[in-house]
């Protein structure tokens, strides 16, 4: 009510947030770094790539890690690096193509929910649910079920799948936000709803909504991948990890496991950046809104 | 421009948040509305103001109602220019991302669109206006204190050149020094301009400094209004009289006035059982 | 005894704020005594009072001496901390609401501490929570153990909190603004059970607030404090007719006041005057006095040095011009 | 409120609001499957040229000339006494399918589910409890597990465990109970990995923000055991977050294991569903794709019902009102 003392809850705060990020900073950068090179090796793989992705040599069939073969070659004589480096491009589009739409829709749905509120609100919560109801993989599956095997199918499932959780974070972010006395401000002073919206409260849930989209990336990773390795998302001779996770399985059993464990080891890589990126975003968000 | 409330009511589920509350505010004029949390003050003020709707009754400023929802972007500027609001919380009450000019550069364009040179006096104008400086214009809100930003936010209120300006606890936040800053501002503004208030608050001292009139809500109702001094002298009401009486004071006794408090509630309902 | 004795008590937190929370603090509680620390916010009262409990901000730097009932509070841990906590000292909050598990029945929050703490069986300890719960004047107190928190209004989970301290019997209990989140009737109520609690049990309080006003009327001493430093410290009634440093001062024709008795009728209001400025953050440390920048009777000395606590006639000041100014008023 | 009273209010709710979800999805489903190009009479007769005869008895047999609403009506109420139709792929109940190759999944889907839960829990309050080098490198280890998909994990496991010691076999689902937890440790563990990982962090989240709470900044000024106060207070009231999230993973599991069903040749449901995409056999696919969704929204009403009990704040009839 009155002047408080905020000083012990002040401080709570603020040292609450010192231990929240356990593993340091230094972690963020690595994290960026890691993604830098994935990408520039996506975009520059016709300069990187020291062969062709689907350039077979079958003497060189399972060939361990040499001078010619950097990171050895698979079942069928194909070099391990050159087939990494293409299939970065799927593997990092496919979940671009996933959080940018998802992002784009759930965002719309979501604060067109909680601004309008009522019978609009009522029916994308309710759609919100029903599409919860499939777990992203498993619509995906469908999908492919219908349409057949290929990037599309997956990636216009997942976005289905992806969207009601941004759409239910926004909206109560929405909520949330709209309810603070700068937006009531607005109003009063003459804002159309539009202009409030998108030139003051939309903004102010980005870094939130930013947070979240990272996030989703690195799990949008790993379902792609995950219908690649079942053989549903991207075809061969296309190169992409998860595929190359399946068709090296076997050699596993031979003893080589280079081939098969390497792309698994970029996807982990990937995802644990995204994820180390997209907890720093929450942290500054949560940061920020300590006065 | 006078501000004259009828028969205002809200409903919250089974909660009568206000009833039947009928006030004026003159022109120029300024009245202190007063109560604790859950008496309707803020409803009220929220309900003038346009940001809630009431079930019933009229806000009548020169002879238009506004209660009902603006029509069109003429009539959404011109009870802008009726009414603004303060809020309790200056620091929630302004846009993180903009800075002092960028918040009030915002306004001016809404209201008087002139050239980016006329934009840049009037909000210097209006900085002016509060007893803000070069630093505190270019700052963020976090980048501020207390008291500053709720300079801002009156500031930006008086970008519209309102008549009546609606001051929902605007001082609760504030520790005393700063409190009696913002207050000797708003008695300044008021003498200089000639804007009217509408001053929610629970606090009866810092009402008496800002206001001629007051009245004294209660689970929704207005129980007592008329000029403050008398109502500070002589409450007619045993609910203002409790109120009164709960103000610490020298030689103040919290035993009695708990006990006048007890016996009020033994009258009236009673909302405080466990 | 002395109830609380704090000597030269220093906090300091590097990785949040530039200067101390908490500098240079001494300050006594009588066996019995109600002393008020007033201050606004950031004053550092709140980590003052928090030291008592041996509860201070995770990595801080503290140094000084805090005795509670002769033992030493600052590098207690373990068991001895716990058993201060559980037999010397409690503490009523601020938000009750905050303070209250609010997954547990109220009951559960009475008797946890007993049980644990004293190896009370778990009816003994619910016997004792009703008793204590009749005293702070909670109605039907034997149904009231069985609910949960959000069930109760703020004021009477107030009165919970109070029953809780009251349980510990300790020789010293804190009350950290505990009416400031309440409405206003119900701060009287609260205040009355908390003083009557207290007279009855002769224990010493140490009452926190900003409400200068308020501390006047319930306590028997005051400090108040101004950036983490106690810059004046005087019984009640004399700071009131005769405040000596210009914050407390300041402080008192800043506050709003209703009329007294005899110009009640009048509309005139004798204007408001403010303390100029602002409070200093938690991220400026200037060299000199803290309240220099805001004081209207500031000399050069005062921005080089920071001034010593002078104690004159039962009043301690903290001001480079305290002797010009007590010597204005005598 | 007379709780007792409004109780039965509350469940009949939520199975209300469950069963018009499962309506809405199993109508999905089933006319997705439908819409689809490509028709399943062409995948029954495998391209021969047969006479037009000859194609509608099989198209009456399927009932693939009624509307869809008829064949989705006789499709649901089949579902509800067991009858998923018949598979096109095998020509033979799909209900026996499910049967034969459920046991498989759901063992897979317990066993691992308890790795996760008591995994991830331990991982997580170690982590909250003991801030420095264990939380740091209980984070470090957490985060590259979530990170970990069970079909990547699979690699160094049957390197390690399987080709290397030779102490888990790689392939099949064995006889027996001890036997097929034997062949399903490593799947097992495969699918728990990441979900450990995930579980762990947010136990840990969970914990901090309640450690960081008033009232256990009150509990320990009050001189209670740290134990105590972990406990009864921290632990406690991080189970709701962690509660919720458990079912949202538990719910989850069934289709993490069709991908692992695959990786470890195991014949569970996962691997049907995986041939009977390929082979547009739709009513398995219905079949097993209406069963993760139903999966899903029962641990979901679970986790629901068991919601008042966790924080009672919950009323019973408003439903979680945060």
């Amino acid at each position: 009510m009155t002047a408080a003392s905020a000083t012990p809850g002040l401080i709570r705060r603020r040292v609450g947030r010192l231990r929240t990020g356990a593993l340091g900073g230094w972690l963020n950068i690595v994290a960026l770094a890691v993604l830098t090179v994935f990408v520039l090796a996506a975009v520059f793989a016709d300069v990187v790539s020291p062969v062709g992705p689907n350039d077979v040599s079958l003497s060189d069939t399972l060939a361990p890690i040499s001078g010619e073969h950097l990171l050895g070659a698979d079942q069928s004589g194909r070099d391990t690096l050159s087939r990494l480096i293409y299939g970065a491009r799927g593997s990092l589009l496919g979940p671009l193509a996933v959080v940018a739409g998802s992002t784009l829709l759930g965002t719309a749905f979501g604060v067109w929910a909680a601004w309008r509120g009522g019978v609009v609100d009522w029916l994308i919560s309710r759609s919100t649910e029903v599409v919860f109801a499939f777990p992203g993989l498993l619509l995906a599956i469908l999908a492919v079920a219908m349409i057949g095997p290929g990037l599309t199918a997956p990636v216009v499932a997942m976005v289905i799948a992806y969207t009601p959780y941004i759409a239910r974070l926004s909206r109560s972010a929405a909520l949330q936000e709209a309810a603070k006395p700068y937006i009531a401000a607005y109003r009063v002073q003459g804002f159309s709803s539009l202009t409030i919206v998108a030139r003051h409260l939309v903004p102010n849930i980005v870094p939130l909504l930013l947070a979240q989209s990272t996030l989703n990336f690195g799990y949008a990773l790993l379902d792609l991948a995950a219908l690649s390795y079942l053989g549903f998302g991207v075809q061969p001779p296309t190169p992409d990890w998860g595929t190359m996770i399946r068709e090296n399985q076997q050699a596993v059993l031979e003893g080589v496991w280079q081939p098969s464990l390497v792309p698994g080891v970029c996807i982990v890589l990937v995802v644990v950046a995204f994820t180390t990126l997209g907890e720093a975003i929450a942290d500054r968000v949560a940061r920020r809104d300590v006065p | 421009m006078s501000l004259q409330v009828a028969g205002l009511s809200k409903r919250y589920g089974p909660l009568l948040a206000v009833d039947d509350v009928t006030f004026t505010v003159e022109d120029g004029g300024a009245l202190g509305l007063v109560g604790e949390s859950g008496s309707g003050k803020t409803t009220t003020a929220r309900i003038i103001a346009g940001l809630e709707r009431a079930d019933a009754g009229t806000v009548m400023v020169d002879g238009a109602d506004r209660a009902g929802p603006a029509r069109g972007r003429g009539q959404r500027l011109n009870r802008a220019r009726q009414i603004q609001m303060v809020f309790q919380d200056p620091y929630l009450s302004l846009d993180p991302r903009l800075t002092t000019t960028e918040a009030l550069g915002e306004i001016v364009a809404l209201h008087e669109p002139g050239s980016r040179h006329s934009r840049r006096h009037r909000v210097a104008e209006l900085l002016d206006q509060v007893g803000l400086g070069q630093r505190e214009a270019a700052a963020l809100p976090r980048q501020l204190s207390g008291g500053q930003r709720q300079r801002v936010a009156i500031a930006r209120t008086l970008a519209a050149r309102p008549r009546l300006l609606i001051l929902d606890e605007a001082v609760a936040a504030l520790d005393v020094s700063i409190q009696a800053q913002i207050l000797n501002l708003l008695i300044d503004l008021r003498r200089q301009t000639g804007i009217g208030y509408l001053f929610v608050s629970h606090d009866l001292a810092v009402v008496r400094y800002v206001t001629e009139q007051v009245a004294v809500m209660h689970s929704g109702r207005i129980v007592e209004q008329g000029a403050t001094h008398e109502v500070l002298a002589r409450p007619q009401h045993a609910y203002t009289r409790l109120l009164l009486a709960s103000v610490p004071r020298r030689g103040w006794d919290p035993a009695a006035v708990s006990r006048a408090r007890r016996d009020l509630h033994d009258t009236t309902s009673d909302k405080e059982t466990v | 005894m002395t109830a609380l004795a704090i000597n030269n008590l220093t906090v300091e937190l590097p990785a949040v704020a530039r200067r101390p929370l908490v500098a240079d603090v001494t300050l006594q509680v009588g066996a019995g005594e109600v002393v008020g620390l007033v201050g606004e916010s950031g004053s550092g009262k709140s980590v003052t009072a928090r030291a008592a409990l041996g509860l201070f901000p995770p990595s801080a730097q503290v140094t000084g001496s805090v005795r509670v009932a002769g033992t030493e509070v600052v590098g207690l841990t373990g068991q001895a901390l716990r058993r201060l906590r559980a037999e010397q000292v409690a503490m009523v909050f601020q938000d009750p609401r905050a303070s209250i598990n609010p997954l547990r029945r109220v009951g559960d929050f009475l008797t946890e501490a007993l049980r644990a703490n004293r190896g009370w069986s778990k009816a003994k300890a619910l016997t004792r929570a009703v008793e204590l719960l009749t005293e702070v004047g909670i109605a039907q107190p034997g149904v009231a153990v069985r609910k949960y928190p959000h069930q109760f209004s703020g004021g009477m989970l107030q009165r919970v909190m109070i029953a809780s301290a009251l349980a510990v019997e300790p020789v010293l209990l804190l009350a950290d603004e505990p009416t400031t989140a309440l409405d206003v009737t119900t701060q009287a109520e609260i205040l009355a059970t908390l003083l009557s609690a207290q007279a009855e049990r002769a224990m010493a309080m140490l009452f926190v607030t900003h409400d200068l006003e308020l501390a006047a009327t319930i306590c028997d001493r005051i400090a108040v404090m101004y950036a983490g430093r106690i810059v004046e410290e005087q019984p009640a009634q004399r700071l009131f007719d005769a405040p000596q440093h210009p914050y407390t001062r300041g402080l008192l024709t800043a506050t709003p006041k209703l009329p007294a008795g005899g110009d009640a009728a009048s509309s005139d209001v004798a204007p408001l005057v403010p303390v100029a400025g602002r409070p200093l953050s938690l991220a400026e440390n200037p060299a000199g006095c803290a309240f220099a920048p805001r004081c209207p009777i500031v000399v050069d000395d005062c921005a080089a040095a920071t001034p010593v606590t002078r104690v004159r006639d039962g009043a301690s000041v903290a001001c480079h011009r305290a002797d010009e100014l007590i010597g204005r008023d005598a | 409120m007379g709780a007792a009273a409004s109780i039965p209010r509350f469940v009949a709710g939520r199975v209300g609001g469950l069963l018009l979800t499962v309506g809405v999805t199993s109508f999905l489903i089933f006319s997705a499957t439908h819409l689809a190009p490509g028709r399943p009479e062409e995948f029954l007769l495998r391209g021969r040229p047969v006479s037009p005869e000859a194609l509608a008895a099989v198209r009456a047999q399927y009932h693939l000339d009624d509307p869809l609403l008829v064949q989705y009506w006789r499709w649901i109420t089949g579902v509800f006494t067991g009858d998923f139709g018949r598979s096109l792929q095998f020509r033979q109940d799909v209900g026996g399918l499910l049967a034969s190759r459920l046991p498989t999944t759901l063992l897979l889907v317990g066993y691992a589910s308890l790795m996760i839960v008591l995994v991830g829990l331990l991982l997580g309050v170690v982590a909250a409890l003991r801030p420095g080098k264990l939380d740091r490198s209980i984070m470090l280890i957490s985060t590259v597990a979530a990170a970990t998909p069970g079909f990547v994990a699979v690699i160094p496991l049957s390197a390690v465990f399987a080709v290397g010691l030779g102490w888990f076999p790689v392939f099949g689902n064995g006889e027996g109970l001890l036997d097929r937890l034997w062949h399903l440790t490593l799947p097992a563990v495969a699918v728990a990995v990441s979900v450990v990982g995930l579980l762990a962090r947010v136990t840990r989240s969970a914990m901090l923000a309640e450690l960081s709470r008033e009232h256990v900044e009150v509990a320990r000024s009050r001189g209670l055991p740290f134990g105590s106060v972990v406990r009864r207070h921290a632990l406690r009231n991080s189970l709701g977050p962690i509660t919720t999230l458990s079912g949202l993973i538990v719910a989850g599991l069934f289709v993490a294991t069709f991908v692992i069903e695959v990786a470890f040749g195991l014949s569970g449901l996962g691997s049907l569903l995986v041939t009977a995409v390929q082979a547009k056999d739709f009513p398995v696919v219905q079949a097993i794709t209406m069963i993760g969704v139903l999966a899903f929204v029962v641990t979901n009403l679970l986790v629901d019902l068991l919601y008042p009990l966790i924080d009672p704040r919950v009323s019973l009839r408003a439903g979680v009102a945060r």
